[in-house]
């Protein structure tokens, strides 16, 4: 789970890094009574998980209330990237700044251990810096059952060449947010820039930060910042429903089993031409409530013009997936063309459960990739 | 010979006492798996249509002699059984629990590197050596008994891929599922190394996804270590960045961990790629000679 | 360092590990005082680090507030196997107890590994049970990277033959109690007995802690714990000037430089029939300063019949030494007579310092054994 | 030969600019110890009488070369540089500090176990090899060339017996103090594996003292791997139990870790044991046949 901007400040003073003071907003009065507590000059920040904010206007400074609810107004409500802003972020405005720095900590898969990265090119684009020239960023893996040592701000300190009376604050800065990423089981959080101000204190006057779903049980206060606003309507009706969905730009429906399964089956609908419009995993063990769910998340994006059930059944039982595809169709009553291949556990009673039904604009196949090209001819119009 | 399980293995199943692990335990023993154990705290001395249950995995270690153990308890118990295990000095843990934290999977890899306990998952279907034996939740009527051993991060796939190769008159040494999470405790490599020292294993099927550089590594293994013949799948070439693809550790990270990248990695030391399941199993029957 | 059992129960109880409320009390004035806030009945405890001191009438329970006063009239300045008593504990008086355990981590030098021990044969002492039951005392040693496990609690609580339905509230426990460990940096913490109530409760009803000397200051509020009133007056006396000293029952002072070299002094005069007074390591580098310093505290023992220098000097300079010991006769005209050995750096300058000052009442040796013969016969009136 | 230093010996100290580090660390460059570099973070750039100061190890390392590692850091900041100059891949670490906490000396040794470095120390005198190389606080002047090997818990107490032994015509092929602490990184049984590899050692010295039971199992070690005759010394015979002897690991608890036991055990497994350091020196010229 992404966390917007201010979300992730509010957790880096939870475990005491330095960040500007600030509140957040959802309405203009929000905003401008935020500001007057605030005191001006403010940033007025549009808080939405992409980048590149500042270019499309989402980051004004208000002077005073009037520019404040300017500056809001114009904000909210924004469109960036495709992204609607729906929530500002009301912070004292930036002390003045000497340098920027980047610093951040990714869970490496890789290497397994956190990956430390620290550099004086900070502002920028990390990955540009990390293109143009890679000696800048200072590099550390830390042994996972170790932790972080004072040596690793040092080492990463000196060798980002950072400032010599800054190695102790930097490392201490570096130290809190390793304890951050551990403590809040984050797989990511970065800090663009990290500043230092006349007074060579550092603080994190930007926070990116990315939890770890899996362990959100742990982390109840951080599970609440989930805003299903936020989500697509497609994917948050799946996520209501417990099943894995994700939302692509195509028009042929997906649904199969196993995420390895649902990933080959639209790479093998694209090899065939079509457009998929989403992943979707119905699970191991799907039971035929849960396949009528799923239909219906398909349905409900109206982009859909075809929908392909690919079935491999180990746990999962072909029959249980043709009973939830009656039930389906019973309910919903589709408008567009199915194409269902099932093949594995109990793959002839559930073909043969399907032919005794004849659902309207139901056709078979006996390979996913006939399955593949049958539905990329019915998205297009074409007779399967 | 087959590897990691064969008519030697000893199973212990964690969690044998829940609605999944009773029937996952009881379908392994009927494929002819020697369960010999299930763990289940405070159930010490029940026992599980035959299989006694033990409080602790030392004790059953201690009762029954079990070399590998099998943990199927919900994610937020999965790192504890997992490390329970490795004390008691089972050699090979198969974790098929899905949704365990991240930074659990990271303590628990980090730790089991200093013991002699290799594990394997977690979030993973388990491992089938048809014909000898069946620790996971893998369907093993699909699959007889062969010449092909197969390593996946995918479940599903997996038997798609085997039972392709299976119509095509093709049989499996093993099949080694070692999930899909982002840190899986054995490698692509890990198990193609003992593929290649398996006598029994003339083709290897290695099946990969997006995300991470499990492929990209094991291409350059496979260049320098492996002689026997590797034909490789990848999944996910549509998939758009930033997107988990139903599998915790199936995501593309900016420009790295495409389809695309590994597939041209693994086609740079020479392996083979197909396009789609059906032309993997194409291509290991044009190899084999079937 | 040794904490009183409060001291290791108010630590234990910042960690969360359930004690009974209770009070230190250093007057009968502030322990009736404590009692009447505690409530009746209640436990009088006497503080000292010694075991024992149930059977020495140093534990009582109080019915009411005369009681109290009685009690802790008695307790207050006697006297358990050589430890005065300077303060009291008032406690909640122990809840119904069902059983006693025993639990406590060690740090063991041995298997370089944190040991937790659990028995269900609380109450006693844990060495006897060892002796005679060992089976009954479970043992697990913890990897200090990795830390405590749940499945530790779980295999020690099962090990030790606890009742089922405490295996729980054991393992977690015990998970408090490595938190305490680590966290204060304890190299002993010990609870004997760990009760149960009725209500199937544990609690700690003692409380045994060793806390690692080296490690305090970055535990400053432990370090205020230590009281002076408690130590041996030469030893305080050491303590303060920075001498390694350790009071013993002989009547010969013994002043070397290294640990090592103090201890194979004081075995050797013994060997040879003399009794120590103390270990003195004036440590590496000794200055004439500190040479001083050391003979006012072995001299400040009054048991103290004759004193032998042992230096073997490599950072040390005997000279140095020479001085130190003319610089001490001056100030504190010593009345019993000294033998030294002087060796190693400097070894040549510093005899011929001592031969040039003919100080009263001062011999000298060229070995080690020759030192340690003349000194016996001195300390028991003959000549050297 | 001689053990762990010698002329290939490129030493690096971790605290060069203070008093104590300054000192020693000239003293060592005097006898012939290649010192090539210091550490102090701050101070990169600058050279403490020719030797270069480094901001950290791994620049240290880089420009020149060093391969052993004195650390003379106060012992609040000592864990961390022990920890530093491995990751730096330093494969031995020589530790001189006094009273660095038990619990970071614990963090460290597990943490060392698992990389490649060997810690010697903390609470130590150093290793000299005469004629060779001086790295810590021996004072080199009173021991020579020679074929005895000692290996000890104490510092002034190994001068002491390395004195008498030279009074007697015999020189060192090493001095080892592995320190005094409850937890050191190198023990009695690592530095005897060495020695009993080393052709320059003809016959080890044990110099040991109550506490812990290192001595005990060196006799078991002792009985099984080593061919060359050991002498062994305790002190703390006349210790009382639950003080600590000036050592942090120089304590007898309860029972355990008193100096007749020690004693005892390296005589059951036929080491003879000098009950006073005199003794012991007598012990070897006898069979050295001085």
């Amino acid at each position: 789970m992404d966390l917007l901007e201010y979300q992730g400040k509010q957790l880096f003073a939870r475990h005491g890094i330095p960040v500007p003071d600030g509140r957040p907003a959802r309405t203009v009065d929000e905003a401008v009574a935020a500001a007057k507590e605030i005191g001006f000059p403010c940033a007025v920040k549009a808080q939405v998980k992409i980048g590149g904010r500042g270019k499309a206007g989402g980051i004004k400074i208000a002077n005073d209330e009037d520019e404040a609810r300017a500056a809001s107004d114009a904000i909210l409500g924004m469109d960036i990237k495709g992204f609607t802003v729906h929530e500002v972020w009301i912070e004292t405005a930036a002390p003045q700044i000497e340098s920027e720095y980047y610093a951040s900590i990714v869970f490496d898969r890789g290497a397994k251990a956190p990956l430390i990265m620290l550099s004086t090119q900070g502002g920028m684009d990390i990955e540009e810096v990390a293109d143009s020239n890679p000696d800048a960023i200072a590099t550390l893996h830390v042994d996972p059952l170790l932790g972080f040592q004072d040596f690793h701000g040092r080492r990463l300190a000196f060798e980002a060449g950072i400032d010599a009376d800054l190695v102790r604050p930097v490392g201490a800065f570096l130290h809190q947010l390793y304890g951050t990423f551990i403590a809040e089981e984050a797989l990511l959080v970065e800090v663009n820039p990290l500043i230092v101000t006349p007074e060579r204190k550092v603080a994190a006057l930007d926070a990116k930060v990315t939890l770890d779903d899996n362990a959100l049980f742990r982390h109840p206060d951080n599970a609440n910042l989930r805003d299903p606003s936020d989500e697509d309507p497609q994917e948050q009706m799946a996520h209501e429903r417990g099943l894995t969905y994700v939302k692509l730009d195509g028009d042929i429906g997906i649904l199969g089993n196993g995420a390895g399964l649902v990933m080959s089956t639209l790479d093998v609908v694209a090899h065939y031409g079509g457009a998929p419009a989403n992943f979707l995993d119905a699970g191991g063990g799907s039971k035929a409530e849960a396949i009528t769910s799923a239909v219906e998340v398909i349905l409900s994006d109206d982009k859909v013009k075809a929908v392909l059930f690919n079935i491999f059944g180990g746990i999962t039982r072909c029959d249980e997936v043709a009973n939830g595809l009656i039930e389906a169709f019973k309910t919903l009553d589709p408008k567009v063309p199915f194409v269902v291949r099932l093949d594995g556990t109990n793959d002839v009673e559930g073909r043969k459960i399907l032919a005794d039904a004849s659902l309207p604009n139901v056709h078979t196949a006996a390979t996913m990739d006939e399955a593949a090209q049958k539905v990329v001819a019915l998205a297009k119009g074409e007779a399967a | 010979m087959a590897v990691l399980i064969d008519n030697d293995t000893k199973l212990v199943v964690s969690g044998i006492t829940g609605r999944e692990g009773t029937f996952h335990a009881l379908n392994n023993k009927s494929y002819g798996t020697n369960v010999v154990a299930g763990v289940t705290p405070g159930k010490g001395g029940q026992d599980v249509e035959g299989i006694p249950v033990f409080n602790t995995f030392r004790d059953a270690v201690a009762q029954t002699g079990a070399n590998v153990a099998m943990v199927f308890v919900p994610p937020r118990f999965a790192a504890d059984s997992i490390l329970e295990a490795a004390d008691a000095g089972i050699p090979l843990v198969i974790c098929i629990t899905e949704g365990i934290p991240a930074h659990d999977e990271l303590r628990v890899y980090t730790h089991l590197q200093r013991t002699g306990t290799r594990l394997v998952g977690p979030n993973c279907p388990g491992i089938l050596s048809p014909g000898k034996a069946n620790v996971g939740i893998i369907p093993a009527s699909f699959f007889k008994e062969g010449n092909v051993g197969v390593v996946s991060r995918s479940g599903t796939l997996t038997y798609k891929i085997g039972n392709t190769l299976a119509q095509a008159g093709f049989g499996n040494s093993s099949i080694v599922g070692i999930g899909g999470d982002p840190v899986p405790g054995t490698s692509f490599i890990d198990v193609i190394e003992l593929f290649q020292a398996d006598d029994q294993t003339e083709l290897i099927v290695l099946s990969g996804e997006i995300g991470g550089d499990a492929e990209e590594r094991a291409a350059d293994y496979i260049a320098e270590h492996v002689t026997k013949p590797v034909v490789a799948y990848i999944a996910g070439f549509t998939a758009p960045p930033g997107k988990t693809m139903g599998h915790a550790g199936a995501i593309v990270s900016g420009s790295k961990g495409t389809a695309v990248a590994k597939a041209e990695a693994l086609e740079a030391k020479g392996v083979r790629v197909g396009r789609t399941p059906t032309e993997v199993a194409e291509i290991a029957v044009e190899i084999l000679g079937g």
